[in-house]
């Protein structure tokens, strides 16, 4: 009896929701079904199209000067911003953050916190606002509203925590009128005045994977070792491997999920070598990658063939062991650029529509390059983290 | 004679015996796939894999036989790799004394949250959850989010070395010393006058005060041994595998599921250590286990999900059924 | 309020509410010194949507604690439950009647799970629930790559538009708060969860059918976790199986629990819960407006909890201290 | 009289364990029908068949001359036959009203009428001739009497024709008895059966029109009340004469020194307590249902200390505030609810029986623990070995692990709250002779019993306790006159503990 009572209250509440046409905060019809994304429907995470542009856009040279990568951009299509234009400097940017809850995200954000600074010295910012919503979508959604309803926001930068769920609060603030900045992840809408990424997952993971492939004799076996199922970052980079792959000659001996746990990787990779051997390593993140090439060690294997990431105990260990690797980068210098480009649409600047930062892997020539302007850094650094320029450096990222 | 019968209860009595039923099922399948499991070395690295659980196992048992929980363990294990990483700092000759304040901070954690039960009479569940958040903040904000410094190679040694070129074995990894002298040790401290009274308090907290029992210091005693098994726990996950972030996240869940499993039941008074380690055993195992299936990675918590409340099920129906003998013979 | 002898639990809920009303003034006064206002229109709209979903899980939470069980896997059932929403409406706003009947069916299918599981296997519910919450994510993982489906805007209503500053989505969580307030204080069932979280057996001789209420409470609060998921699909514009990693679970326990109710059942209600429900989304809304970093907010939220609780326990414990003769009861009951 | 109940050839095993076989049972309108037998004899179990919380393995119960099988306690309260059980049946956070509709509450318009119930409650009181009892009461916070009064009128609220109490008394005082003896007769003159199990012989033989005698499980006579004498009635329930009920004090057991002094001891719950108990005596304490009986004994124990007097263990002054200090000053206590307060259930006899030696450094010992099975088996405690779970002891059996314990310890000084309630008659009569050797060892014995009959028949002096306060002090063998004399407060006067030395 009480089910009948919840549903009549579920429907009396819809029924009120289609009275009631008063303030509503939710995006138009058009807008939130427009190129629907590959998630939306089928849950299938492979998509040619984007796949082929991905790793077509590896091999073009991006504008700008290479020694500002977080400038860069790929084939961009500038677009006017001069409706936004604000006089005065000291605006009021406003971030909210998916979470800070892997060090990938925690030396981003640190970057994007002394980018700040340098902006607020030149009066360009004034007050920088932040929400973090831990990983929790309904959280961010809130977080959004919040920056929205406040009406204090001069431009609002999104970290999108999942790239789905989000995409009704980020039409809202777009409705709201002031310039969106969406970076990392995307969202199934391009009403933001810029969406801010590197190239992408399809490129990450082939570059790993095509490294397997180059480095490895065929038939050789391969292990892949992966954080978590459902985040499409992560998951593209897995379609792409996949893809090649499954055009060569090597055998995949599973694809497990860690966690980013380093105990559950070497569990994991340990008993893989208790069974046989293993040849390749390929990961959709660096965390743990240590642990892994530990197992090989304790096991008393020989090191495989590795794609691990730029970050820096995995290229300490790989210039230590000297093993056969590549570390492939999905750009943490890209938290720099929101902020700065915020400034820019603030100051009628153009910027891309889609802002493609390059995306480019360590390998063993500029590892060691690499490796010396960190060497200060802690373990759980990125290498590419782009911020060296900064006044903050190198303490703000050494002693956080 | 009765000890022999007290022995055979503790083994099948109760819920007990199905965790040794289970174990045994899931090492044939083991052995069905992949007999080169149960050479030496690989074994041993079964084992050594196994060390951090079944140390947690022993110490949530105390808790929760006690007649309590402890949520916060998988926290402190984070905890104390991140403390140990940062304290550290690369530096071999800081391992024992850091190895010390870990020592104290587990301490610590396991005396907060038993006062703040006994004492306050905070439920544990809300207590050693609280204690969890706060870990779980505090570490961060320490460090900044993410874990900073690194490990020495002799604050490693206990989790990822042993004793080399042993024949048959080859290795004997130190942490399954560690495990097998703890676990020992465990069993043996339920023999004596704590042990009893702790075992007392969880099943009658009145009768044991009545009977002069510190209880409160005893529910006390028994977070500090968790707090301590988190600790040893951390020492040896830590040199195991090294630092990362996610260190620990969940650990809390699968002890305490590890524990029941073993026939220990929630709410206290019943359960035997060595059961509630083999429980861990058990969970350990069937990792193994599927990982030896190649059962896609993303099934494999509907499986244990199914397996663990069958277990339990399993376990219920046979200590339920000598209940009824109460009402047949009542006061 | 919530049933039985009216001085007495009045009293505590009572007590909470001034809880409630204490961080809100001491949050008010903490913003105020950070230059901001909490009740500035946007922040009461923040507090009010934060309350919104853990509101949902709490209540049906309420109701499994009361009969002295517990549910670990609301967290699962409300993401599930947002993917069948999406999958179902696919887009159609005609299709969204059915969707939410499905809903309902599919939670109120996992509650009766659990439920049985509970009743009949004598499985502890801690154990059960954790078990069959690693179920679902199973299939979750295996099922869902991720998010899917289609919500229409016309649902999306549901978690965007508002009245004035109050969500609507607020307005249905005290919609069905207050369902289940009468419920449990007029109807049998509801009624007689407090005697089977009292004492189970003194409730079977009473001739209650003990296991039929648990089951029923286990069925209402799967439910409570769909409409979570309805609400959760609403805003997401589509469903998340990812939406599980959030804990969701333990925010509704902490709720309850600082809502005045017995984490061992037989007392309290959900007037508390919303208590509590509200005085973490205060909480959370204040920790946003004044920038607390987001590690710190775990600190206090853990903080928070404990003392709460801590204040509360003391209070039993006082009135139940006086009557040494009930020890028996307690005995019995522990 | 038709035959209301009727009950033939009930079987029942439990695990193989035969509990009863071919018992049969007939209960008439308006008769009150004594079932009484040893613990283990089957009585409980046979209740509880007829409340349908068991089923039975064979035989058949009709009733009103329909056959019936109850599966659920429901059910049987829905064909007219209630239960009264021996542990309370009732919730203390609800109030009277709400335990007493509890699974039938009365509705209106689909939601549970409140005021019809409370109505109804007074009413149902009031034909108890109950009046100082308010619907509204949170049961929490009522006298064990009250609880009592409430459990009946719940079983009259469902509209019983047969009512089956099990020990009802077994928690009162005697004036209380005296209020539940009214509502029995009440009952009877409604039509009312009532099935009533007890251990006090002359309850049964006040009450009952006709008893049913069960011994291990089967059926040894029924007969009218009148064709049979206490003696035979004892005899046939144990299969042997206990001649006197009280074993005679024992050779050699002298009165020696003080071992016990309490003097101007008062807390919240009694006041200007003086009481000394010396080495070889004991003294009972009567008094009504809380005239502050078990408060003294709690007081002496440290668990809710006295606030004000002194209190000398052996001459020495000590503050008894927690009971490990009174264990370590060489106090016992054997507590009223042996369940709650006595033992730990799931553990073992041994376990049990040694857990006051193990909780106390001060008294733990070698050779005190080397001693334990040898006290098990002086108490005759029957249990399947000393690891076998004390849940599963009879009552009997239970209490005297309980005694166990204590002795274990060797107290100078040993409390008795109650040590017979509820246990069987064998149990009982082991019980008492346990009590007068440990006199006769030289312990100071304080003894607590609401059956009057039992004080006067142990005690060497008795003090009657009235409000909380001492109202006077008599000699052991004094007439149940004597002692209600004081306890009801119609007499009061300074304890004439010289006149009563025992001789």
């Amino acid at each position: 009896m009480q089910t009948t009572r919840l549903a009549f209250a579920a429907a009396a509440a819809l029924g009120l929701l289609l009275a009631t046409g008063c303030t509503t905060d939710a995006p138009a019809d058009d807008a939130a079904t427009d190129e629907s994304a590959p998630a939306a429907d089928s849950g299938e995470w492979f998509v040619q199209a984007e796949y082929d542009e991905q790793l077509a856009q590896r091999d073009i040279e991006p504008e700008g000067d290479p020694n500002t990568p977080w400038l860069q951009a790929i084939e961009p299509e500038w677009v006017d911003t001069s409706a936004f234009t604000r006089e005065g400097g000291d605006a009021t940017v406003c971030f909210s953050n998916a979470s800070v809850s892997n060090p990938w995200r925690v030396t981003g954000w640190i970057t994007m916190q002394e980018q700040v600074k340098v902006l607020q010295e030149a009066g360009e910012i004034g007050e920088f606002r932040t929400s973090d919503a831990g990983d929790d979508d309904d959280q961010q959604i809130s977080d959004i509203q919040a920056f929205v309803d406040s009406g204090e926001c001069d431009a609002l930068i999104i970290s999108p925590s999942t790239t789905a769920t989000l995409t009704p609060a980020v039409e809202t603030a777009c409705a709201s009128g002031i310039p969106v900045i969406v970076f990392d992840r995307g969202v199934n809408t391009d009403c933001a005045t810029t969406f801010i990424h590197p190239i992408g997952g399809y490129a990450y993971g082939a570059d790993a994977a095509e490294f397997l492939v180059e480095n490895l004799e065929p038939g050789s076996k391969v292990l892949a070792l992966r954080i978590l199922p459902g985040v499409d970052v992560l998951e593209h980079r897995w379609a792409a491997a996949q893809q090649i792959f499954g055009d060569s000659e090597l055998e995949v001996l599973g694809n497990e999920f860690t966690g980013g746990d380093a105990a559950e990787i070497k569990n994991i990779v340990t008993q893989y070598l208790q069974r046989g051997d293993v040849d390749g390593i390929w990961m959709d993140a660096g965390d743990g990658a240590v642990a892994a090439i530990e197992a090989f060690e304790d096991a008393g294997k020989p090191y495989p063939v590795m794609a691990g990431e730029d970050e820096l105990s995995f290229m300490r260990k790989w210039e230590e062991t000297g093993m056969t690797a590549i570390a492939p980068v999905y750009s943490n210098f890209q938290w720099r650029t929101p902020v700065l480009a915020a400034t820019m649409i603030l100051n009628g600047e153009q910027v891309p529509a889609e802002w493609v930062l390059p995306q480019e892997p360590i390998t063993e020539a500029d590892r060691d390059e690499y490796l010396e302007r960190n060497a200060e850094m802690p373990s759980l650094h990125y290498a590419k983290f782009g911020g060296e320029d900064l006044p903050g450096f190198p303490d703000a990222w050494r002693d956080r | 004679m009765t000890r022999a019968r007290r022995l055979g209860a503790a083994l099948l009595g109760g819920g007990t015996g199905t965790v040794f039923l289970l174990l045994v099922l899931i090492f044939a399948g083991i052995l069905a796939l992949n007999p080169g499991f149960f050479e030496g070395p690989s074994l041993m690295a079964f084992l050594k894999q196994a060390a951090p659980l079944v140390i947690l196992a022993a110490g949530q048992y105390f808790v929760i036989v006690s007649g309590n929980f402890d949520l916060s363990v998988g926290a402190l294990v984070g905890a104390q790799v991140v403390i140990a990483a940062r304290l550290i700092d690369g530096e071999e000759s800081r391992t024992v004394p850091v190895m010390l304040v870990m020592l104290a901070f587990g301490i610590g954690v396991g005396l907060v949250n038993g006062l703040i039960t006994t004492v306050l009479k905070v439920q544990s569940f809300i207590t050693t959850l609280g204690m969890l958040l706060v870990l779980y903040g505090a570490i961060r904000l320490w460090t900044g989010g993410a874990p900073t410094g690194s490990l020495s190679e002799a604050f490693r040694t206990p989790g990822r070395l042993g004793i080399t070129d042993v024949p048959l074995v080859g290795q004997i990894p130190w942490a399954l010393l560690i495990m097998l002298a703890l676990g020992a040790g465990a069993i043996l401290l339920m023999r004596t006058r704590f042990g009893r009274i702790l075992m007392a308090s969880g099943d009658n907290e009145l009768a044991a005060k009545l009977s002069g029992a510190r209880v409160d210091a005893a529910r006390t005693a028994a977070f500090v041994l968790s707090g301590v098994s988190a600790t040893v726990a951390g020492i040896l996950i830590g040199g195991f595998a090294g630092v990362s972030a996610q260190v620990g996240e969940g650990l809390e869940f699968t002890v305490i599921t590890a524990v029941v499993l073993g026939g220990v039941a929630l709410g206290g008074g019943r359960g035997t250590a060595l059961a509630a380690m083999a429980g861990a055993l058990a969970i350990e195992a069937l990792f193994t286990l599927f990982n030896q299936m190649a059962l896609p990675a993303t099934l494999r918590p509907a499986v244990q999900g199914a397996i663990i409340i069958a277990a339990v099920a399993y376990a219920a129906r046979r200590r339920t059924r000598p209940a009824l003998q109460t009402t047949a013979s009542p006061s | 309020m919530t049933a039985q002898t009216p001085r007495p639990r009045l009293g505590t809920t009572a007590l909470i509410y001034l809880a409630l009303a204490g961080v809100l003034v001491l949050g008010a006064a903490a913003v105020a010194m950070d230059g901001g206002n909490l009740f500035a229109t946007a922040n009461l709209v923040d507090m009010l949507t934060r309350t919104s979903l853990t509101g949902f899980l709490a209540i049906g939470m309420t109701l499994v604690i009361l009969c002295r069980s517990l549910d670990l896997s609301v967290g699962y059932t409300a993401a599930l439950s947002s993917l069948v929403a999406a999958t179902t409406m696919d887009g159609q706003a005609a299709n969204v009647p059915l969707a939410v009947a499905l809903v309902l069916l599919v939670s109120g299918l996992i509650g009766s799970a659990n439920g049985a599981i509970i009743a009949f296997l004598k499985v502890n519910p801690f154990i059960a629930t954790l078990g069959t919450g690693l179920i679902l994510k199973g299939y979750l993982d295996t099922q869902y790559k991720g998010p899917a489906g289609d919500v229409p805007s016309v649902f999306q209503q549901f978690g965007y538009t508002r009245i004035g500053f109050v969500p609507v989505s607020a307005l249905v969580m005290l919609a069905v708060a207050a369902a289940a307030v009468w419920y449990l204080r007029s109807t049998r069932t509801g009624h007689h969860m407090y005697a089977v979280g009292g004492d189970v057996e003194v409730a079977r001789m009473s001739g209650i059918r003990t296991t039929r209420v648990l089951l029923t409470a286990h069925v209402l609060c799967g439910m409570c976790a769909g409409i979570a998921g309805l609400l959760l699909a609403a805003r997401f514009g589509t469903g998340s199986a990812e939406a599980y990693t959030n804990l969701y679970e333990l925010d509704a326990i902490a709720a309850v629990v600082l809502g005045g109710t017995l984490l061992l059942g037989g007392k309290g209600g959900v007037a508390g819960t919303v208590a509590g429900v509200a005085i973490l989304a205060v909480l959370d809304t204040v920790f946003n407006v004044m920038q607390i970093d987001p590690f710190a907010k775990d600190v206090l939220r853990g903080a928070v909890i404990i003392t709460a609780v801590a204040l509360y326990a003391r209070r039993q414990l006082d009135r139940t201290a006086r009557r040494p003769r009930f020890a028996a009861t307690q005995g019995r009951q522990s | 009289m038709s035959a209301l109940l009727a009950m033939r050839g009930i079987g029942k095993a439990f695990l193989g364990v035969q509990v009863l076989s071919a018992v049969n049972l007939t209960v008439s309108r308006g008769e009150v029908h004594a079932l009484v037998g040893e613990n283990g004899a089957g009585k409980s179990t046979l209740m509880k068949i007829l409340a349908g919380v068991h089923t039975a393995d064979a035989g058949t119960v009709e009733l009103d001359g329909r056959a019936v099988a109850f599966t659920h306690p429901a059910a049987a309260q829905k064909a007219g036959v209630a239960s009264v059980f021996q542990e309370f049946n009732l919730l203390p956070e609800l109030t009277v009203a709400e335990n007493v509709h509890l699974g039938h509450e009365p509705r209106r318009r689909g939601g549970i009428d409140r005021k019809a119930m409370n109505e109804a409650t007074a009413a149902a009181l009031a034909d108890l001739g109950v009046d100082d009892l308010a619907p509204t009461a949170k049961v929490g916070t009522l006298s064990v009497a009250h609880q009592q009064i409430t459990e009946i009128a719940k079983a009259l609220s469902q509209g019983a024709d047969l009512i089956c109490m099990d020990e009802p008394t077994a928690a009162l005082a005697d004036a209380e008895v005296a209020l539940l003896y009214r509502l029995v007769v009440r009952l009877r003159e409604r039509g009312v059966a009532v099935l009533y199990v007890s251990h006090r012989l002359r309850e049964i033989f006040d009450l009952c029109d006709r008893i049913t005698i069960l011994k291990d499980g089967r059926l040894v006579d029924s007969v009218a009340t009148a064709d049979i004498t206490p003696d035979e009635l004892v005899t046939r329930m144990v299969g042997r004469r206990i001649e006197a009920q009280f074993p005679p004090r024992l050779p050699g057991t002298e009165t020696g020194d003080v071992r016990l002094r309490i003097e101007g001891g008062g807390n919240d719950y009694v006041d200007g307590i003086d009481l000394e108990v010396r080495a070889g005596e004991i003294v009972g304490l009567a008094g009504l249902q809380g005239s502050g009986r078990t408060e003294i004994a709690e007081a002496v124990f440290g668990i809710t200390p006295f606030t004000r007097g002194t209190v000398a263990v052996d001459g020495r002054p000590v503050r008894l505030s927690r009971p490990r200090k009174a264990i370590a000053a060489g106090i016992a206590l054997v507590t009223e609810d042996r369940k709650a307060q006595g033992l730990a259930l799931h553990q073992s006899v041994k376990a049990n029986a040694r857990m006051v030696l193990d909780a106390n450094a001060r008294v733990h010992s070698r050779q005190r623990l080397g001693r334990i099975e040898g006290l098990l088996s002086s108490l005759d405690l029957v249990a399947r070995g000393d690891d076998q779970e004390v849940q599963f002891l009879s009552g009997g059996n239970q209490q005297k692990v309980v005694v166990a314990k204590w002795l274990a310890a060797e107290p100078g000084v040993i409390v008795l709250d109650e040590p017979t309630r509820g246990i069987d008659v064998g149990a009982k009569h082991k019980l008492y002779s346990v009590i007068r050797s440990l006199a006769a060892e030289g312990l100071a014995v304080l003894l607590i019993a609401s059956e009057l009959i039992e004080v006067i028949g142990l005690a060497d002096r008795i003090a009657v306790l009235h409000d909380g306060r001492i109202a006077g002090e008599l000699p052991g063998g004094s007439t149940e006159q004597e002692v209600m004399a004081y306890a009801t407060g119609r007499r009061s006067g300074p304890s004439d503990a010289e006149g009563s030395e025992p001789e």
